[in-house]
């Protein structure tokens, strides 16, 4: 049963992620990778991991899915249409024809690889098997194990901050502008 | 494991490998308070320097002061005598590209410290990724390393050119990170382990042999190469070194590429002895790709940003030459370091000095170096040094790394690659050559066109005779850097 | 330590010359004059008192050694490479013709070099030690560490202060050395990591015994390097180039000592430490240099410019030194190396006497001139002269280095040795034709009618060379008796590398006395 | 060869022209400095011909004191020597610098010297006023000083030093006029041939090297002497080394192929003419074969080589001189022709004979050059005979001298000329088989001499007067001139007792005083099968034939020519092709210009600009080209789109996979 | 769940391809970025999937969460800074637009 689903939302996975590529207004492209989003999260908690479906639904859907609809929003690129209509113009044309091979090339590495990579066989789970990412088994990887990683990981996020704001920040009066013309393009609202 | 060892991997011996990194994110979050509060510029550029420089004597320690601590925190993190001298490696590339970035900006640019803090934060990510044992730390260190230069490369965001240098290098850099991940997931699944130490094991090795760890290996290797701008992901390099600011050129042609080949020498388990054919092709085909790009151009910025091209794929060969000959063998890690140690004080004073340029006015072109020898005789003359230095002629720093470098592949039986790599450094000295001919040998067409020379800061002066120096003592006398590796 | 002082006094006065203003062009003059003087002086001592070492295995007289660095290799024994100079009689003749020549040149600048002098000084003083630490150096590291830094003050001297098509021939010199000097650094570094030492010393005695096809690699490398240099001949036309465009001092310098820092590697890398291929590429080596001899001849006869006829003929009186030291004969190894250091006198003499024309005139197209000799007697009597030591006559100095390397030569391969013959006489066809259009005939050009003869600085400056070419002409037994033993021990190697090798190439045996002696 | 006592002053013999050159030529130094501000400047060089003639006449001295030094020694212990050991010891080559003073020397010594100093004296009449008065006698001593080492030294190449030597004075001498162009021509022209000479010569040295493992002569020709037999491979090599010396005295000496610089050379002052290039210079080659002259006895089949060169030499000269205008150019070929005679004496193994020859031809043409040259002193620079005529009443020393001089060459009963030419012809028809056609040849060509010779003399001294009588003022040379011309002609008339035929059953002074050296030789000559003497009838026959023909052609050709130009006119008319042909010394000089001199010419242009320039330079330009475009093309790839940057990556990051995935 | 590991990763690959294409063929930026996030996704997914199989294996497995929650968070950053350069780039270009970005090439 559980199987079925999964094979159902591998599909919705990969349009959603073909939607992406597809969709003719960035609007309809983050409705589309919301959906793969949401597969992929149920999917992880079909393989057991419980925490991970939780944080793909909290970072990926709740917090960087709404940052790039604030962005679209900001730079008024929403507005191209509020219906989600498909374009194949992106996969037109010689070199999207060339990309279309390097990715097709890709998935079939991936694929081959992966079939001829031998993998110890797989054991029915129990139904009721626990969360493989138990929250304290994970805390303990990362404050244990992972502790340098993860103290990396705050001075990154300040880093972050430090470049976000550098060059997101609306310029102050008497900044130059830039080659073309700053004060009129520069900060729309 | 348990909480209670959680606190005991927090010996004193971890503190101590770790101490550099600290030393510099503690200047990082003083540089941020600092700006809070208006104090002068004085206190910053303390901080800064007194960050760097306390990161610099605590790898001086580590290298000098006998026991290095070794693995650390549960094996996810080395500090050895190596990675101390590439600590020391990140600091002076990170030292020479804030010097040479105090006076570039225009007085009144905003987010001063802001930058600083991005600097410093790179170099913890360098060190992070010369220190990884694990590939989740040095995913991390990459980031740490890529996010602040995406910023610093944008850092002029109200120059169209800065910010496309900073897009292209972000979004092609978050490309290649994907496929670093895919590839350590690729790696992961076949072997169960992200740990190199682990990987080393002879059942890992094995696993390591199964198609699906190669295609990792080679993702992985991919986006590596991405950083360390190998043919053919060095397609950005030109660009993005063209739009961003000089100093941090001068930061990314010197640290990133240094933290990438740190990596990558550490992380030879990964490759297998069969893959060296291919990596020595990579690095001739590069050596080509970056010299003849080379030739072509009349940007001086830009013809370094592809000479630094060259140079990644000189060093590749020796990474191929590690590949091939024995792994355990000391001597292409030595080489390594020895011909980016060299490198890094060539390339920083070369784009410094094209940053000090740049302050009379526009990009610095072969024609607007025209008659540079009579207007400012100590630049042109470092500015040759430097040029030499890259070709890498005798009594610079720079051949000895080539020499080095060069008998790595020799050793390893990768003459017929040593050759071509050779010949091609014939073509590099082409166009090293036309900016020495550009400086002494001819006039500005217009006299008129030339504006008077404006003075160079102390920061800058001191920078380019250091670094001046020590082209000349890595040339000169390589005896001590020798010893240093 | 006396080789220390004479290798840097020169890096010294460079220095010295740095530190002057701009302006003091005088004092920067005298500076460098002084230093090369000094120099000068110097490397004549160390001649006269350079002892033939005896026979029972003395060290050479003079000799230094400081560990340098140590390179990393040989499975964790790394290689000590030394930074050591000495001198036996082969670089002692080159030393000293180095040493002698300089203060010449610099004097010659006074015609010449009125711009940026300061420069000037401090490259002619750079290449100086440049060139003498390549004949010093007995590391193989510090050789090629010389070998290259000599390379560059050329460049600039050329790119700076030459002709027209400075920045052409600049590059092209520059360019095409370094494409041979950089094979040559790969054969180093095989070469070292095979031995683990880079004394050239104990290289000497232990790379005789590597396999042959060995030796033919790092021979095959090394000799392309020297060969560019030499040039040997299709490597050549980077040379009339470089000559034609360099100033007058840049030229002299170039004919008188950087192209014999590729014959005098030949012999010191090529032959004396891979005797076993040089026998082995003898014959092609030989061939070389006995068309060279032929093509160089007829290349200058085409040329109407006096300084390219000049260059040419430098390649052709080349193609005599590797035609000698290739015949591997004593005759021939003792020829080529006295050849080399009669090139550098009598093609010196011709460069400073086209460039002192050339300052009077400012061109050097030999139509342009004719019946220069009645305007200018002096300079006639010195031009014949020279053109008559760069022909070989007896007397002079060309003639016993000419007559050894075509006697070696014929001792080992008569056909080459016939070849190279012709040049002797294209050689007197070239070079006095030269001088019949330049010297002679009426002096109907008004511009040539107001020539001024040599003055007495020009006079001075040459007269060291005449000498120099008429002491070696007249007793070249002062000179070569202090090289003898050392290329008799080369040679002897080479017997030695003759008879291992004897299948592969037949050896004329030298013909015994008719029996009834 | 046992050493004796050092002679050390027999060095002063060549050194005192050397010191003579180097002081006459600081003379000349110090006028050319004065020159500019002072009219009178050249005062200094009018000591120059004091000095020359001052050494000349003490080196002279020296000679005859060395000559009569010898004369008191036993035959076979003729020699004085002196010898600076080690001279050149390098590179297994082990050369003393040596002199050698024995009786063959000693002759050419006397020669050298003798006229020589005659010459000099001379000269400083004819040159006076020339603004390179000093100069002149400078070269000309340098000259002397290197002919005498030619002759003394004891060495191969020390032979060579001199011989190279005397090539570069000629060189110099004959450019001695250089502003006029032609004269420079000329000089370069000589020096070239010499060179082709002494290219041979050189070869012919390293194979006596291979065979002998010296140079020294006296070693060299004793050790053939002495030696009973040789390998093949050593019979070749001397062969071969013969040959190849004889290349080299081709060149020097004027033999076909290489005498056409002979000719051009008169271009030099014309006592250059008579020393150089009738007297001295031109017989070292004669000298090295008779001082090798067992080596040249033992090559087998170069002695016929020599003789039939020389006698294919002596037509060529003598027919060649038949139809000169030029007073000079008649005498140039006269002296190939002469030479060729002296050569056929050596290819028949006459070398006192022909050693003969050389002392009288020194005597009698040197006289004859010196008369022509106050010919043309008396004529204001005048060559052209067919603008001359009737000079004996103007000049009647030089006219009478002429006569002696002329009469000698053209071998006229009882003078030298006669004995010396008659006693090459016999020993050429005493050889016999291929030698009587050579006799035959040098029998016409005695007969041109004679006929060519009185026409000069007729057409110059007899007939009426063509040269234009506003301009030209005939008039008697100073004493200084003609007194060196009255010791020559009475040279040339008694010349002939140094070597008197042995049907008169005197001694031959030469033979006899020359037979320690020739004696080897003669031995290993004597060796080989056929009839070497000739009967006393048939020597008077061949005397009385000589005579005959000699004194038949003098009187043919000074009554064709007495009364004018008439006969040459007739003949040029007649027979023009013939003419042109031997006007133009066979036209063997042009046709060297064009199968030789032309094809290297294009050679080596072809060379410059082909093959170096396009070739082999176009390559290394097409390299660096080759950069250059690749770096252009290259520049494509970075077209700064972002999605092409990631394509680039992604076929690279899969290309990477794919490789090693299968790897 | 009752799928073999393989059938995860080939999803996984497909993802990663997708992603890849869209990376080369979309124009916008905004897209371009949410591509890349495509493609973290698909390392994630692999990564659990390997996670999974070790985990079924008894082996350790919890470095493929924690490599997946370090991805996350990097992802975040990432997409931070992507989209304040598409702000500058928009405020300079009025275009989000990787054409609006090509100014330096050759």
């Amino acid at each position: 049963m559980s199987s079925i689903l999964f094979y159902v939302l591998a599909l919705v996975a990969l349009l959603g992620a073909a939607g992406v590529i597809l969709a003719k207004s960035p609007m309809g492209s983050v409705i589309s990778l919301l959906g793969t989003f949401f597969a992929l999260s149920v999917i992880y908690l079909l393989a057991g991991f419980q925490f991970l479906a939780a944080a793909q639904i909290l970072v990926y859907a709740g917090a960087i899915l709404v940052l790039f609809l604030f962005v679209i929003m900001l730079l008024n690129l929403g507005a191209m249409g509020s219906r989600f209509e498909l374009s194949f113009a992106p996969l037109q044309g010689g070199r999207a024809r060339l990309a279309g091979a390097i990715a097709v090339a890709f998935a079939l590495v991936g694929l081959i690889a992966a079939q001829r990579t031998t993998l110890a066989a797989t054991s029915a789970p129990a139904a009721d098997a626990p969360a493989i990412d138990g929250l304290e088994g994970l805390a303990l990887e990362l404050f244990g194990r992972y502790s340098l990683p993860f103290q990396a990981v705050s001075v990154l996020l300040l880093a972050t901050m430090v470049a976000v704001i550098v060059l997101a920040k609306r310029q102050r009066e008497g900044e130059h502008g830039g080659e073309r013309g700053g004060e009129r393009g520069g900060d729309p609202r | 494991m348990n909480a209670q060892n959680l606190l005991q991997m927090f010996d004193a011996n971890a503190l101590r490998a770790l101490a550099p990194l600290i030393a510099l994110a503690l200047g990082l979050v003083l540089v941020l308070f600092a700006g809070v509060f208006p104090l002068g510029r004085a206190v910053r550029a303390t901080l800064v320097v007194a960050s760097l420089a306390a990161s610099a004597v605590l790898h001086g320690n580590l290298l000098l002061g006998g026991e290095t601590p070794g693995k650390v925190l549960a094996g996810t993190f080395e500090s050895s005598s190596t990675t101390a001298m590439w600590g020391l490696v990140f600091v002076a590339s990170t030292l020479f590209a804030w010097l040479y970035s105090v006076r570039y900006y225009e007085e009144d640019a905003p987010f001063k410290n802001e930058h600083d803090v991005l600097m410093l934060a790179t170099a913890i990510g360098m060190m992070l990724m010369a220190g990884a044992r694990d590939l989740i730390v040095f995913f991390i260190g990459l980031e740490l390393l890529s996010i602040p230069l995406y910023a610093l490369a944008a850092f002029r965001r109200d120059r169209a050119r800065s910010v496309e240098a900073g897009l292209k290098y972000f979004l092609l850099g978050a490309f290649a990170a994907g496929f670093f991940l895919y590839g350590s997931a690729l790696v992961y699944a076949t072997t169960g382990s992200l740990s190199l130490d682990t990987l080393a094991d002879p059942a890992a090795r094995a696993a390591l042999g199964q198609p699906m760890a190669l295609v990792g290996v080679a993702l992985i290797a991919a986006s590596v190469f991405f950083k360390v701008s190998v043919f053919p992901f060095h397609l950005w390099v030109p660009d993005v070194y063209e739009g961003a600011p000089t100093p941090v050129t001068a930061l990314m042609a010197t640290g990133t590429k240094a933290a990438g080949f740190a990596f990558l020498m550490s992380a030879l388990v990964l490759l297998p002895a069969s893959t060296a054919t291919t990596v020595a092709l990579i690095a001739v085909i590069t050596m080509a790709a970056g010299n003849f790009g080379a030739l072509a151009q009349t940007d001086v910025k830009r013809m370094l940003a592809y000479s630094g091209i060259a140079h990644a794929g000189t060093l590749l060969l020796g990474v191929a030459g590690a590949i091939h000959g024995d792994p355990s063998n000391g001597a292409p890690v030595q080489a390594s370091l020895v011909y980016m140690a060299a490198y890094v004080a060539t390339a920083a004073g070369a784009f410094g000095l094209l940053a000090l340029l740049e302050r009379d006015g526009g990009p610095t072109t072969l024609e607007s170096l025209k008659g540079l020898a009579q207007r400012r005789p100590w630049v042109a003359s470092a500015l040759t040094l430097f040029m030499l230095s890259l070709g890498g002629i005798p009594a610079t720093g720079g051949f000895l790394g080539k020499y080095l470098v060069f008998s790595v592949a020799v050793r390893s039986e990768l003459t017929g690659f040593a050759i071509v790599g050779v010949l091609l450094s014939v073509v590099a000295l082409g166009y090293y050559l036309r900016v020495i001919i550009a400086m002494y040998m001819q006039s500005p067409e217009h006299d008129a066109n030339v504006s008077a020379p404006r003075p160079a800061s102390a920061a800058t002066t001191l920078a380019s005779i250091v670094c001046a120096a020590l082209v000349l003592a890595t040339g000169v006398l390589p005896g001590w850097l020798l010893e240093l590796t | 330590m006396e080789l220390v002082l004479l290798t840097f006094l020169p890096l010294l006065g460079a220095l010295a010359v740095l530190c002057t203003p701009r302006a003091a062009e005088g004092l920067q003059r005298g500076i460098a004059l002084a230093t090369t003087l000094a120099v000068a002086v110097l490397g004549v001592k160390l001649f006269l008192g350079y002892d033939v070492p005896g026979g029972d295995g003395a060290a050479t007289p003079y000799s230094f050694s400081l560990p340098w660095f140590q390179l990393p290799w040989r499975d964790g024994t790394p290689t000590q490479v030394h930074f050591s100079l000495a001198m036996d009689g082969i670089s002692l003749l080159m030393v000293t013709l180095t040493a002698v020549l300089m203060p010449i040149v610099i004097l010659s600048t006074w015609g010449h070099v009125e711009k940026r002098v300061k420069e000037f000084m401090v490259w002619m003083l750079v290449m100086q030690t440049g060139m003498l630490g390549t004949f010093l150096a007995v590391d193989l590291v510090l050789f090629y560490f010389f070998w290259e830094v000599s390379l560059i003050p050329l460049y600039f001297l050329v790119g700076i202060w030459g002709g027209e098509q400075r920045l052409y021939a600049t590059v092209k010199f520059f360019l095409y050395t370094l494409a041979g000097s950089l094979l040559m650094m790969v054969a180093i570094i095989a070469i070292l990591f095979d031995r683990g030492t880079s004394d050239l010393g104990e290289l000497i005695a232990q790379l005789g015994q590597t396999p042959l096809e060995q030796q033919l690699w790092y021979f095959a490398a090394f000799a392309l390097a020297f060969g560019i240099k030499v040039p040997l001949l299709p490597f050549h036309t980077w040379l009339p180039d470089a000559h034609t465009q360099a100033p007058t001092s840049g030229s002299v310098v170039l004919a008188g000592v950087l192209l014999k820092m590729g014959t005098y590697g030949l012999l010191r890398f090529c032959i004396q430490m891979l005797p076993d291929a040089a026998v082995a590429a003898a014959p092609w080596m030989m061939a070389l240099g006995a068309i060279g001899i032929l093509y160089g001849a007829l290349l200058a006869w085409a040329q109407t410019d006096l300084k390219r006829l000049i260059a040419c003929s430098s390649v052709s009186h080349l193609g005599y030194v590797v035609l000698g030291l290739f015949a591997l004969t004593p005759a021939g190894l003792s020829g080529g190396m006295l050849q080399m250091v009669n090139h550098g006198i009598s093609t010196g003499l011709l460069f400073l006497l086209v460039g002192m024309l050339y300052e009077r005139r400012h061109s050097r197209a030999l139509d342009a001139f004719g019946g220069v000799a009645t305007v200018m007697p002096l300079f006639a009597l010195f031009w014949v002269f020279t053109v008559l030591s760069s022909a070989g006559l007896p007397g002079l100095n060309g003639f016993v280095g000419e007559y050894l390397i075509l006697l070696g030569s014929f001792q080992s391969s008569p056909l080459w040795s016939v070849i190279g013959l012709t040049g002797v006489i294209f050689g007197a066809v070239y070079l006095l034709m030269a001088t019949r259009k330049m010297l002679f005939g009426a002096c109907t050009n008004p511009e040539n009618q107001r020539l001024t003869d040599l003055n007495a600085r020009e006079i001075v400056l040459m007269l060291p060379l005449v000498v120099l070419a008429v002491w070696l002409g007249v007793r070249p037994n002062d000179f070569m008796g202090k090289v003898e033993p050392d290329l008799a021990e080369v040679g002897r190697r080479v017997a030695v590398a003759r008879q291992s090798t004897a299948a592969l190439e037949p050896v004329t045996p030298l013909t015994e006395g008719v029996a009834a002696r | 060869m046992p050493s004796h006592e050092s002679h050390a002053w027999l060095w002063w013999i060549p050194l005192l022209p050397l010191l003579g050159s180097a002081i006459a030529g600081a003379l000349h130094l110090a006028t050319l400095r004065a020159r500019h501000g002072d009219p009178q400047a050249s005062a200094p060089a009018s000591l120059a011909p004091w000095i020359a003639c001052g050494a000349m006449l003490g080196s002279f001295v020296l000679s005859v004191t060395g000559f009569l030094e010898l004369r008191e020694l036993e035959p076979a212990a003729r020699h004085l020597a002196s010898t600076a050991h080690d001279w050149i010891s390098i590179g297994g080559l082990d050369v003393d610098l040596g002199l050698l003073l024995d009786p063959l020397s000693s002759v050419m010594t006397l020669v050298i010297t003798g006229v020589g100093f005659l010459i000099h004296v001379y000269a400083s009449g004819y040159m006076k006023g020339d603004k390179g008065y000093g100069k002149f006698f400078a070269y000309l001593n340098l000259f002397v000083f290197a002919m005498l080492m030619l002759v003394l030294s004891s060495s191969l190449l020390g032979v060579f030093i001199g011989w190279e030597g005397v090539g570069l004075c000629s060189f110099l001498l004959i450019g001695f006029w250089y502003e006029k162009g032609w004269p420079a021509e000329a000089a370069q022209k000589a020096f070239v041939m010499n060179r082709v000479g002494d290219a041979c010569f050189l070869i012919g040295s390293f194979l006596l090297i291979r065979l002998f493992d010296t140079l020294d002569l006296a070693t060299i020709a004793h050790t053939v002497g002495s030696t009973v037999s040789f390998t093949d491979e050593q019979a070749l090599d001397m062969s071969l080394a013969a040959l190849f010396l004889f290349g080299g005295c081709c060149g020097k000496s004027a033999q076909f192929p290489l005498f056409t610089w002979l000719p051009d050379a008169m271009a030099g002052p014309t006592p250059v003419s008579a020393l150089i290039h009738a007297a001295t210079m031109v017989t070292s080659g004669i000298y090295l074969v008779v001082r090798l002259n067992p080596l040249f006895a033992a090559s087998g089949w170069v002695l016929p080589l020599i003789a039939i060169v020389g006698a294919l030499t002596a037509l060529i000269g003598g027919s060649t001189a038949l139809v000169q205008r030029d007073i000079k150019k008649v005498l140039a070929y006269s002296t190939v022709s002469q030479l060729g005679y002296m050569f056929l004496a050596l290819g028949s193994g006459a070398w006192a004979a022909a050693l003969f020859h050389v002392v009288t031809h020194a005597f009698f043409k040197a006289l004859l050059f010196l008369g022509a040259g106050s010919v043309i002193h008396g004529m204001h620079e005048e060559q052209d005979m067919h603008k001359m005529g009737g000079l004996r009443k103007h000049m009647p020393q030089t006219y009478i001298t002429f006569l002696a001089g002329a009469a000698a060459l053209s071998g006229l009963p009882l003078l030298s000329g006669f004995f010396s030419k008659d006693e090459i012809l016999a020993h050429a028809f005493a050889n016999g088989g291929l030698y009587y056609g050579l006799w035959a040849v040098g029998a016409l060509t005695a007969a041109l001499t004679a006929y060519y010779t009185w026409r000069m003399v007729a057409l110059t001294f007899f007939g009426e007067e063509r040269f234009d009588h506003h301009h030209v003022h005939p008039h008697e040379s100073p004493l200084v001139m003609t007194l060196p011309l009255m010791v020559l002609a009475v040279l040339s008339i008694l010349g002939g007792v140094l070597g008197l035929p042995p049907v008169l059953h005197v001694p031959h002074l030469l033979a006899e005083w020359l037979a320690p050296v020739t004696d080897a030789g003669n031995k290993i000559l004597a060796q080989s099968p056929g009839e070497h003497h000739l009967s006393h009838a048939l020597e008077w026959v061949l005397l009385g034939l000589g005579s005959a023909i000699a004194l038949g052609f003098a009187h043919t050709g000074f009554h064709a020519h007495r009364h004018g130009t008439a006969q040459d006119e007739f003949f040029a008319r007649k027979r023009p092709t013939l003419a042109a042909t031997l006007g133009d010394a066979w036209t063997i000089d042009s046709r060297y210009a064009r199968i030789i001199v032309l094809p290297l010419r294009m050679l080596s242009f072809l060379i410059a600009v082909v093959v170096d320039q396009f070739a082999i330079d176009g390559l290394v330009n097409g390299t660096g080209r080759t950069a250059r475009d690749i770096a252009q093309h290259s520049r494509r790839a970075v077209d700064g789109s972002l999605a092409s940057y990631a394509l680039w990556m992604g076929a690279g990051a899969l290309a990477i996979c794919a490789l090693w995935m299968w790897s | 769940m009752n799928v073999p590991t393989a059938h995860l990763l080939y999803l996984s690959a497909g993802l990663f391809a997708l992603g890849v294409l869209g990376f080369m063929v979309r124009r916008n930026v905004i897209v371009v970025l949410m591509c890349v996030e495509l493609m973290l996704n698909a390392a994630n997914l692999a990564f659990l999937a390997a996670s999974r199989q070790h985990a079924l294996e008894g082996k350790p497995a919890l470095q493929g969460p924690v490599f997946a929650i370090f991805v996350i968070t990097v992802a975040a950053a990432e997409a931070a800074v992507g989209l304040a350069l598409i702000i500058a780039l928009y405020r300079l270009k009025q275009s989000a637009e990787t054409d609006a970005a090509a100014e330096m090439k050759g």
